[in-house]
């Protein structure tokens, strides 16, 4: 060890620098001088944007940083006459947390370098005192996000509930769903409709909700028969008065029957079992898969194709897109499933939220080319994305 | 062969699911039904012992009257039954849904908007590999392109058409590419079962 | 029938048991095909190699079910190898209910293995010391919410009934604080719920092991560094246990790499009959036999 | 009342859980996390009604002689036996119950998922014509990637898994992040609309 030590020091003294290998094989963390200086400018403040209870401590790295163990953190409170260790860091380190501190109570602290278990002091920092924060700075962007966008839609709900005609583009699948009821009513079958596998706090479980009404005013009115089986237990409440709702609204309230809603199992692929049991042997004309999917997906679109049956699939699971396109007739691709409600209701309310959406997608446009574009020109815009 | 008859029930209902493939049957109906029985058996289960005892009954034996209120909502749900104030279920599908919906109205901004722009941003430092740069502005215009195809409140002509005619070719390549890419998947569960079959089973493999 | 119809409209019931065949070949023809590790299977290893031995804990969240098990399973063990190699402590818990069977089974045949080879005491595997497993929870956003303020509030005792606060590794694990990144393998998108609220939350570094499909769902945000590292499939899980297997954590490979054979073959199978149907149809059109 | 209670209780928890993601202070994060446990007891209360339904659906079959009748005394057995295992021996990790869960279920699900190699084969099969220009370009997307990452596409060029992983990371990840950034609005849309109680679907009835 003194050895080594001396050969360090020695080489220091050298006047060419040692060749790298040399300087790696004898390790940076020897001792260069007695003493390691102690870092400086050491300084404590509140942790912005928590729930208190944690100061942040800044310094600037000891003189002899290459050559010392590491850091140590020293704290007292204003009443303490001794400071106490409560930490210590890597060297190369400039930041530590301290994380258990008390609200309201000022700290003073100190950090030293440490050598061989000795330790050399900084200056004390100022006191500093943690609290806890009312309101996160670091999250006004989506605050903003959030309040643009409620008045964009509280703007056009109400520009649409004054009567005006929006338009929307057609979507194709939605363009079939009279033709697929059509179908079954005809070939004297039924229609099974699979709200998804999602529970109802997924937003897609409650667009297809919207949808599943839709389509069961056009069954009440065609008379066909409906199955409607799922998989949690929230969503199958919700579903059955969505069904018995719309066989009221269409004034046949005595043609809804009970067994048209059906629990089945939460588990994933139990429930794709039971729908191809369903649809193997009740052979429904018409197959709607619209919701939140998983793997089970094309489980079901393929059993469907097999089967004979006229399918439209509608899903916001970028995953299971590619399983419908290629097993059904049509697919409501991503944000047609959120549309999807609208373009069946007509209801002006709905066409209005949806051109507050495409104003929404037109700024995440502006948005993308502005922030790239200007970049180029020395203005970097893009900490206003960050979120903390 | 194995001696073990839990294996070989594992083996059996595996061949009954599997005998589907050809058409229905007694078998498949058989494990079919099965499946659902017991899952929703292990789900009885799993909430009581994972979520009314733990966080219900628990707590209130333990004096904490706050889960007083989880309990009211929870029964609420069976005025289902009872017509006159069925209407009631609503109160805890309400809190439930309302919930969710606020939950997800920050997180869809934060994770799926603002996140996701950030990252197809182009900046200078983007071309600091000239390569990756180009790469960059291709996602820049394939996203862009994407969501003018999702544009619903125009006709699709013009540049919005040429854009959006772009946009749905992006999403053919990319159900194309997440296609194939699954294959690998589905065939590693298949490998797995026959491993089962295979091995435990029939010991062919070890 | 026209030899290009009955080529377009093959049963499918032959493509199955050629399938079936195929799969079952390569248990018996033995063959090993070289192959590549992809950069975000080493982006993982490397930042488990960088956690620094008996400090953070690392979080892995089990929420694979069984069926896929031969995807996930070997990822587990392979992860866990490196943890228990390096020291690192490991927490785990399961949000999916069918998941706890197969996390016992992985930490404890993992805990043995290593246990078997260690020749000196402190080389052995301790429950409560090196690893917790603290069992499922159902509302699994709001559990993994609560973990932020204290893991304890969500799991008061773990998966066997001990207390949480009896057992010696969560003196030191109290909430995401202690925890160096947290690994999901699963074969559902619960990741995007810890990247959604924990990360945006709490700044939990985010990590996951997922079936090849659920994988490129989340190349979006390995992009932005949403997510630390990524696991994808049986071809990741063989991935990874090369790698542990080259840096000496391990001594045999896993169950990932044989899989990779059949894979091979399949996708030979698949790409053949895509070929015939499209012969089929082109000779069809050109006989003015199908519509366009 | 009927519909204003419920709409206004589902206003309040909205706007309360969108507040409380920007107020970092020690109380929000209290009362969030108590919110949370009523949610996962919320869930489990509600099982209870889809059982019923299960019970009931199942009994009926039986008791009319419907057809098929005999399986669904096997689902109601299966159920009634499961839960009652469980409820009286426990669900420790030696117990009957894990026992049932790993050699009953774990089978089922595992083969059922498994069914999908399958799928996709004669999904692929008889799905990937090349009839337009988009379908020829999902068709090719998709055997790129398919010989891309299999270790023989190393063979066939060496060039041949990059560029698979290209086609992943580039126009698939463009693609995807599109798609996502418009659900994204949907979602919110609808969220919005949810809490504002412009959509009320989930109210069913109009009374």
């Amino acid at each position: 060890m003194r050895v080594l030590t001396l050969l360090m020091f020695l080489a220091h003294c050298l006047p060419v620098p040692l060749s790298p290998c040399l300087i790696v094989s004898l390790s940076p963390r020897l001792p260069v001088s007695p003493s390691p200086g102690a870092p400086a400018v050491v300084s404590a403040f509140d942790r912005p944007n928590d729930a208190g209870s944690v100061i942040q401590l800044r310094w600037s790295l000891s003189p002899d940083d290459a050559s010392i163990d590491g850091y140590a953190v020293l704290r007292r409170a204003r009443d303490d006459t001794a400071y106490t260790k409560i930490g210590s860091t890597m060297r190369g380190v400039t930041v530590f947390e301290d994380e258990g501190v008390q609200d309201g109570v000022p700290y003073e602290y100190i950090v030293a370098s440490l050598r061989d278990g000795a330790m050399f002091h900084s200056e004390p920092s100022a006191p500093a005192m943690s609290y806890p924060q009312f309101f996160h700075k670091g999250r006004i962007n989506v605050l903003l996000c959030i309040v643009a966008f409620t008045l964009l839609l509280a703007y056009f709900v109400v520009k649409a509930r004054t009567g005006k005609d929006l338009f929307i583009r057609k979507i194709a699948g939605l363009a079939a769903v009279e033709e697929a009821v059509g179908r079954a009513t005809e070939m004297g079958k039924p229609i099974l409709y699979v709200p998804g596998l999602g529970d109802i706090d997924w937003t897609a479980t409650i667009a297809s909700m919207n949808i599943l009404g839709e389509v069961a005013r056009k069954i009440a009115r065609y008379d066909s028969a409906l199955i409607v089986p799922n998989r949690w237990s929230v969503t199958y409440t919700v579903s059955k008065e969505v069904v018995k709702e719309a066989f009221v609204a269409e004034g046949s309230p005595d043609k809804f029957k009970e067994e048209y809603v059906r629990y089945v199992t939460e588990a994933q692929f139990g429930f794709a079992a039971a729908i191809n049991g369903i649809m193997t042997r009740e052979k429904p004309a018409t197959n709607f898969f619209i919701g939140r999917f998983w793997a089970e997906s094309l489980i079901m679109a393929e059993t469907g194709a097999q089967t004979g049956a006229f399918q439209i699939a509608g899903t916001d699971s970028v995953l299971q897109l590619p399983f419908f396109v290629s097993a059904c007739d049509y697919t409501l691709m991503g944000e047609e499933l959120y549309a999807a409600s609208a373009y069946l209701s007509r209801e002006p309310v709905l066409l209005g939220s949806l051109k507050a959406q495409d104003y929404g997608k037109l700024a995440v446009l502006l948005v993308l080319f502005g922030i790239s574009l200007t970049s180029f020109f020395g203005v970097n815009l893009l900490p206003v994305l960050r979120v903390q | 062969m194995s001696g073990d008859p839990w294996i070989w029930i594992g083996a059996v209902l595996t061949l009954m699911i599997f005998s589907f493939l050809y058409k229905d049957n007694p078998f498949y109906k058989f494990g079919e039904h099965l499946f659902v029985g017991v899952a929703n058996g292990y789900y009885i289960v799993y909430y009581w012992h994972n979520a009314l005892k733990p966080n219900l009954f628990e707590p209130l034996s333990a004096g904490q009257f706050l889960y007083v209120v989880p309990l009211l909502l929870g029964l609420l749900y069976f005025t289902r039954f009872i017509p006159r104030i069925s209407w009631l279920v609503r109160i805890p599908i309400g809190f439930t849904i309302g919930w969710g919906a606020g939950l997800s109205i920050p997180a869809y901004f934060q994770a799926d908007v603002l996140r996701q722009l950030e990252g197809t941003v182009v900046t200078p430092a983007t071309f600091s590999n000239t390569l990756h740069g180009i790469y960059a502005v291709i996602i820049l215009i394939g996203v862009a392109c994407t969501l003018i195809y999702f544009y619903f409140s125009r006709e699709h002509k013009g540049v919005l058409g040429s854009a959006s005619k772009l946009g749905i070719m992006f999403i053919m390549i990319g159900f194309g590419a997440s296609f194939g890419y699954t294959v690998m998947a589905r065939v590693s569960l298949l490998i797995g079962r026959i491993q089962f079959l295979l091995g435990p089973w029939l010991g062919l493999i070890d | 029938m026209k030899w290009y119809d009955r080529i377009a409209t093959i049963d499918r019931r032959i493509i199955y048991v050629l399938l079936t065949v195929l799969v079952i070949l390569p248990f018996f023809v033995k063959v090993t095909i070289p192959q590549k590790i992809m950069p975000q299977t080493q982006k993982l290893f490397d930042f488990i190699e960088s956690i620094p031995p008996n400090d953070r804990a690392v979080m892995i969240s089990f929420d694979y079910s069984p069926q896929t098990q031969p995807e996930c399973h070997p990822m587990a063990k392979a992860l866990l190898k490196h943890c228990f190699a390096r020291d690192i402590p490991v927490i785990g818990l399961s949000f999916d209910p069918e998941a706890p069977g197969l996390a016992v089974d992985a930490l404890v045949s993992v805990e043995r293995e290593i246990d078997s080879l260690a020749t000196r005491k402190e080389d052995s595997i301790v429950y409560g010391v090196d690893y917790v497993y603290l069992g499922w929870k159902s509302g699994r956003i709001a559990a993994q919410l609560d973990m932020g303020e204290a893991i304890a509030g969500v799991f008061p005792r773990d998966y066997y009934g001990n207390l949480i606060d009896s057992l010696p590794l969560m003196q030191n694990v109290k909430n995401y604080k202690d925890i160096a990144i947290v690994v999901i393998l699963a074969a559902a998108d619960y990741p995007i719920d810890w990247i959604r609220y924990p990360q945006t939350r709490y700044g939990v570094k985010v990590a996951a092991g997922l079936t090849a499909v659920m994988a490129p769902q989340y190349y979006p945000f390995l992009q932005t560094g949403q997510v630390s590292g990524l696991m994808s499939g049986m071809k990741g899980a063989a991935e990874y246990e090369k790698l542990v297997l080259e840096h000496g954590y391990a001594c045999a490979l896993g169950t990932a790499e044989t899989g990779m054979n059949s894979q091979s073959m399949i996708h030979l199978l698949i790409m053949l009959f895509i070929i015939l149907g499209n012969v089929g149809y082109f000779f069809a059109r050109r006989a003015g036999k199908a519509p366009r | 009342m009927k519909r204003r209670l419920p709409l206004a209780i589902c206003f309040i928890m909205g706007l309360v859980m969108i507040v409380q993601f920007f107020i970092p202070h020690p109380t929000s994060l209290a009362f969030s996390s108590v919110i949370y446990k009523w949610i996962i007891v919320l869930m489990a209360f509600a099982l209870v009604l889809a059982i019923g339904n299960l019970i009931r659906h199942h009994g009926e079959k039986i008791r009319r002689r419907k057809e098929d009748w005999p399986y669904s005394i096997v689902t109601l057995a299966g159920m009634v036996a499961m839960a009652a295992i469980g409820l009286t021996w426990g669900i420790a990790s030696d117990s009957l119950y894990q026992k049932i869960f790993l050699n009953v279920m774990a089978p089922l699900g595992g083969t059922m998922f498994a069914l999908l190699a399958y799928y996709m084969a004669s999904a692929a099969y008889r799905a990937f014509r090349a009839r337009s220009l988009e379908a020829t370009l999902l068709l090719v997307s998709a055997f790129i990637v398919m010989i891309g990452f299999m270790p023989f596409g190393q063979y066939l060029h060496p060039r041949f898994p990059a560029f698979a992983e290209w086609i992943m990371t580039v126009p698939n990840m463009a693609s995807q992040r599109g798609i996502l950034l418009g659900v994204a609005f949907g979602s919110i849309a609808t969220a919005l609309k949810i809490i504002l109680g412009i959509e009320r679907s989930w109210l069913g009835g109009k009374d």
